[in-house]
């Protein structure tokens, strides 16, 4: 049983969605998985189909339009599931707190588990916070696992 | 006391399949993350993702997908174990085909058009590794008078001495099979492709982790095929293999993806030219 | 969707959606194409999903409080994003730019430029499945975004602008980092050069893939790199004197495909990195940075070249702290009707090429494009 | 003749360029923009950098004698380290952590 969550903290795969940022935050995810931060060091691997990820990082403050279809992202990837705001904007909307057109942040439409800030969050703050995600996971093994033995 | 020895050999690489598959893989990602200067994910990567891949929530697209998934781990198996009781060579071609067959279905059954279009693209891909397969089995013919693998073990010089050109083409082959560029148009193990995940699209939980393993069986066994066909030992067999495999992983990072038409232009014209002129030379020059 | 459109659909051509998450596309846009077995019969841009609304807000704030939401209408590009809406402040102000500041500026506008083109050329290999050099040119950006922090603390948004001048001076042995650190990325970026212009694979993949003639890019207002590889010599920053000092003349070639836009904007690094030289050499001593309190009034338009092409920011002023209207107009927005001129008849594989060869952005395109509700 | 090829092979010998992060943790740099604390001792609650905070993360209570502040909404800008003429507000160079939830940190004058 122990294995099971040994694997989930050791595979973390990530589909990334962007709900408006500015790109500065995408480009950083995308830095974070190029050589000098290589977050396939982790098992990392951003696999850009909902059904296969563990991990959603969501980047920008959320709009009226996207909203769906984050939410449909959210519902389409199994359990265990984890989402990550990655950067100031995803956590709260910062600059764009007055957009017309924003809702302030991607916990008004999914919950969120782990808060990543910085405006460009950079790449060492994300691993930070994959760090932070992956214990949560761990967690989150386990309960799925007692759920599992009590469903027997 | 010798026959039980041989026995014991075919038993143990029918076992230990899974797990030097696995390790390939992993040997296969490390290596592309150095030729990136990245440092690469452990060794043992490939089993963690399995395992984690059998815990999560599955998501059933439609109720044929997880046999057809099945399906393509159960042919590949089978492939190898009839390697491991040297049967016809053809025959084992054929089950391997099928399943190939079974994961382009299992693509198609779903109504992503992603999935649909990778399907077709994997059919594709066998359509250019398959007529090279069996040239080469012909080869083997030609030279042994029989498709048994055992006569290849029986033959008194290494194949490799006689078709070598074969032997080269089939890096196109482990190209082709490791779903690596210029040839990874049905799908590839990263997201970095049009078609997202291609054939692998629709498949999640424990039916992914199906596929996953029959993939890296998939490669184990064109790789066992390249080490048997050329060498009586096995070690040395291996060795050749790795040799090739390792050509492939430099050639992924060599190139830019091609579409589907290089790729049979590849396979069908610089494919069959190699094997043509090697099994022409062969009989012009009575070297058997 | 347009009429048009769904005449093809009953036809029984295959509608494949292209994102809005796709991971050949960090950004979330749309591209519906309408296929004919892999051939592309129809494509419809479908936009909005990054509008946030920065314009309107631009007008809610102080004016002051603008500068940085200006740099975030794209983290790529921001740095000239924000240098613009100064300078259309500035205009509205009377505000005199210190001469050092203005050498400042364009050393930062390349940098932006160098990090830009060198993250594109990245994506661009990504996008072929060329993940050897995505990753390769990627570890040499890093270069850039270490030295920008060197200066400014930031690797992405440079937060260095302001109304007047600059926040940050570039000294003596910071300007010596600079020089060293750009000759390391001149060397590391020159090895690369027989992959683009001879590498046959990388070639066959981009040569006469998406066609955009002169007179066609002249005619859909194309702009940047897009119409620099149409063979036309248009470049905003030969309007800016401070660039004409330094002889600056536009990267142009005349092949008008995607392997023409590739070259554009490889030799553009190497370019910039010379202008950076240059400005480093040139620049005078001085103040940086000349307060003015007055409020904006009146209007005008600014031109600058983003890395993408044209970018043109217009602003009402009206006296008082805030601003009665922001108008942004960036190069994507200008590029997507030559995007979809380029893409009609290719087929489903040469899609990622062809669009990633206008480096199509959408964080800056969808302030202003309107925003139908989706049917379904 | 694949153009790469001396390139993936130097790679493949030499050293990977990737730091080791976390388990390495380079020197930050000392320009690098770090989490902001506030110093009450000089804070006159004059509320410029409220003010000035183009995001809106920090609110300065006069009454409550306190300051508050959302590193989660910051951009880093420091525009209120410019303008806070008390010179009251400070940064390190350590990155701000990423936490499981939004927090606020609150500055307060101490009660004599
Ligand atoms: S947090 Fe900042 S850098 Fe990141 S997407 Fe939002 S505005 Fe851009
Ligand atoms: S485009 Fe529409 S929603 Fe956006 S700021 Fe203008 S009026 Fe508002
Ligand atoms: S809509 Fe505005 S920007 Fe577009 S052509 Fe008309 S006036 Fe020009
Ligand atoms: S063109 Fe692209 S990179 Fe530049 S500001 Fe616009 S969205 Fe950002
Ligand atoms: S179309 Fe409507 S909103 Fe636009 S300018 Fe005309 S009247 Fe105004
Ligand atoms: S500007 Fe300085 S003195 Fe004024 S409230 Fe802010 S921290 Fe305090
Ligand atoms: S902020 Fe300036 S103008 Fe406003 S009340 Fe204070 S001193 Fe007067
Ligand atoms: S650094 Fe900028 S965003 Fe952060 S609190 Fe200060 S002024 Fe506001």
């Amino acid at each position: 049983m122990k294995l099971m969550t040994k694997a989930r903290l050791k595979s973390p795969w990530v589909l990334h969605f962007d709900t408006g940022s500015c790109n500065g935050c995408d480009i950083e995810i995308l830095a974070a998985l190029t050589p000098k931060f290589d977050a396939e060091r982790f098992g990392i691997v951003n696999i850009g189909d909902p059904k296969q990820a563990d991990i959603l990082l969501i980047t920008g403050p959320a709009n009226h339009r996207n909203k769906t279809v984050l939410k449909n992202l959210y519902d389409q990837m199994p359990e265990p599931k984890l989402v990550m705001a990655i950067g100031e904007c995803a956590c709260s909307g910062a600059i764009f707190h007055n957009c017309p057109n924003t809702l302030g942040g991607v916990d008004k439409v999914v919950p969120v588990d782990v808060y990543v800030p910085g405006c460009a969050a950079r790449p060492e703050q994300i691993v930070d916070g994959v760090v932070l995600a992956l214990q949560k996971l761990a967690e989150k093994s386990e309960q799925l696992e007692k759920k599992e033995k009590k469903g027997e | 006391m010798t026959q039980e020895i041989d026995m014991a050999l075919r038993v143990l690489y029918v076992l230990s399949a899974p797990i030097l598959a696995g390790l390939l893989t992993g040997i296969d990602r490390k290596l592309t993350a150095r030729m990136q200067s990245r440092m690469g994910p452990p060794l043992l990567q490939p089993f963690y993702d399995l395992i984690k891949l059998w815990g999560k929530e599955p998501f059933i697209t439609n109720n044929i997908q997880p046999t057809l998934a099945f399906g393509y781990l159960a042919f590949t198996v089978t492939g190898i174990s009839l390697i491991a009781l040297q049967e016809d060579l053809l025959f084992i071609l054929y089950t391997v085909l099928i399943a190939d067959v079974c994961l382009a279905v299992a693509a198609y059954s779903t109504k992503s058009p992603y999935s649909n279009l990778g399907g077709k693209r994997e059919l594709l891909a066998m359509l250019s590794i398959e007529p090279i397969m069996v040239l080469t089995a012909i080869g083997v013919h030609l030279i042994t008078g029989s498709f048994q693998i055992s006569s290849i073990f029986a033959y008194p010089t290494p194949l490799i001495f006689i078709l070598p050109a074969a032997l080269a083409v089939q890096v196109i082959v482990l190209v082709i099979d490791m779903k690596k560029s210029p040839f990874d148009i049905s799908g590839s193990s990263h997201a970095h492709q049009s078609l997202v995940r291609g054939v692998y699209t629709e498949f999640s939980g424990y039916t992914q982790a199906l596929v996953e393993l029959g993939h890296w069986l998939k490669v184990y066994f064109t790789m066992s095929l390249i080490a048997l066909f050329w060498a009586q030992n096995f070690l040395i067999g291996g060795a050749i293999a790795f040799v090739l495999f390792f050509v492939a992983i430099l050639i992924d990072n060599l190139y830019p993806r091609l579409d589907w038409k290089d790729m049979l232009k590849t396979s069908w014209t610089f494919g069959f030219i190699m094997i043509l002129v090697n099994l022409i030379v062969i009989v012009v020059f009575k070297v058997i | 969707m347009s009429s048009h459109n769904t005449a093809t659909i009953q036809k029984e051509y295959t509608v494949f959606p292209f994102g809005p998450q796709h991971p050949v596309l960090p950004e979330p846009i749309q591209l519906r194409f309408t296929l004919d077995e892999e051939k592309i019969v129809d494509v419809v841009p479908q936009l909005g999903y990054v509008h946030r609304g920065i314009e309107r807000a631009a007008e809610l704030n102080d004016y002051k409080r603008n500068i940085y939401l200006c740099e975030r209408v794209c983290g790529i590009c921001n740095y000239i994003h924000g240098m613009t809406y100064c300078r259309v402040i500035e205009d509205l102000t009377d505000t005199e730019v210190p001469e050092r500041a203005k050498y400042l500026r364009i050393i930062w506008q390349e940098m932006g430029r160098l990090q830009s083109h060198l993250l594109w050329l990245g994506l661009f290999a990504d996008a072929i499945g060329f993940e050897s050099l995505f990753m390769q040119i990627w570890r040499d950006r890093e270069i850039i975004l270490t030295l920008n922090e060197k200066t400014n603390g930031h690797r992405i948004h440079l937060s260095t602008n302001a109304i007047g001048g600059a926040r940050k001076d570039i000294d003596a042995s910071l300007a010596k980092e600079y020089r060293k650190d750009l000759e390391l990325v001149r060397e590391k970026i020159k090895v690369l050069e027989p992959v683009f212009y001879k590498d046959k694979s990388f070639r066959q993949l981009t040569e006469g893939k998406g066609i955009l003639p002169k007179n066609q890019a002249n005619f859909m207002g194309a702009v940047g790199p897009t119409i620099r590889g149409s063979g036309i010599p248009q470049d905003m920053r030969t309007l800016d004197p401070t660039c004409k000092a330094l002889d600056f003349k536009p990267v142009v070639y005349e092949s008008c495909d995607s392997y023409a836009r590739t070259l554009v904007r490889f030799d553009e690094v190497f370019q910039s990195i010379e202008l950076i030289n240059k400005a480093l050499d040139q620049m005078p001593d001085g103040p940086i940075l000349n307060k003015n309190e007055k409020f904006p009034e009146g209007t005008t338009i600014v031109r600058t070249e983003q890395p993408r092409g044209e970018l043109i920011y217009y602003v009402e002023g009206n006296g008082t702290n805030k601003l009665s209207r922001v108008k942004i107009r960036t190069p994507t927005g200008a590029n997507i009707p030559s995007l979809v001129s380029m893409l009609i008849g290719h087929e489903l594989p040469d899609i990622p090429v062809i669009v990633h060869s206008i480096d199509p952005c959408i964080s800056c395109t969808e302030r202003y494009v309107q925003v139908k509700k989706e049917a379904s | 003749m694949p153009e790469m090829l001396k390139e993936i092979l130097k790679n493949l010998v030499s050293k990977p360029a990737t730091v080791n992060y976390p388990f390495v943790k380079p020197e930050p740099l000392p320009a690098t923009r770090g989490a902001l604390s506030w110093d009450m001792d000089r804070c006159d609650q004059c509320q410029d950098c409220e003010r000035v905070c183009p995001s809106m993360a920090i609110k300065v209570l006069p009454e409550e004698k306190r300051v508050e502040y959302q590193p989660f909404k910051c951009l880093f800008c420091f525009l209120c380290i410019d303008n806070c003429m008390q010179q009251a507000i400070s940064n390190s160079t350590t990155l701000t952590a990423p936490g499981y939830e939004k927090r606020v940190e609150v500055f307060e004058i101490k009660k004599q």
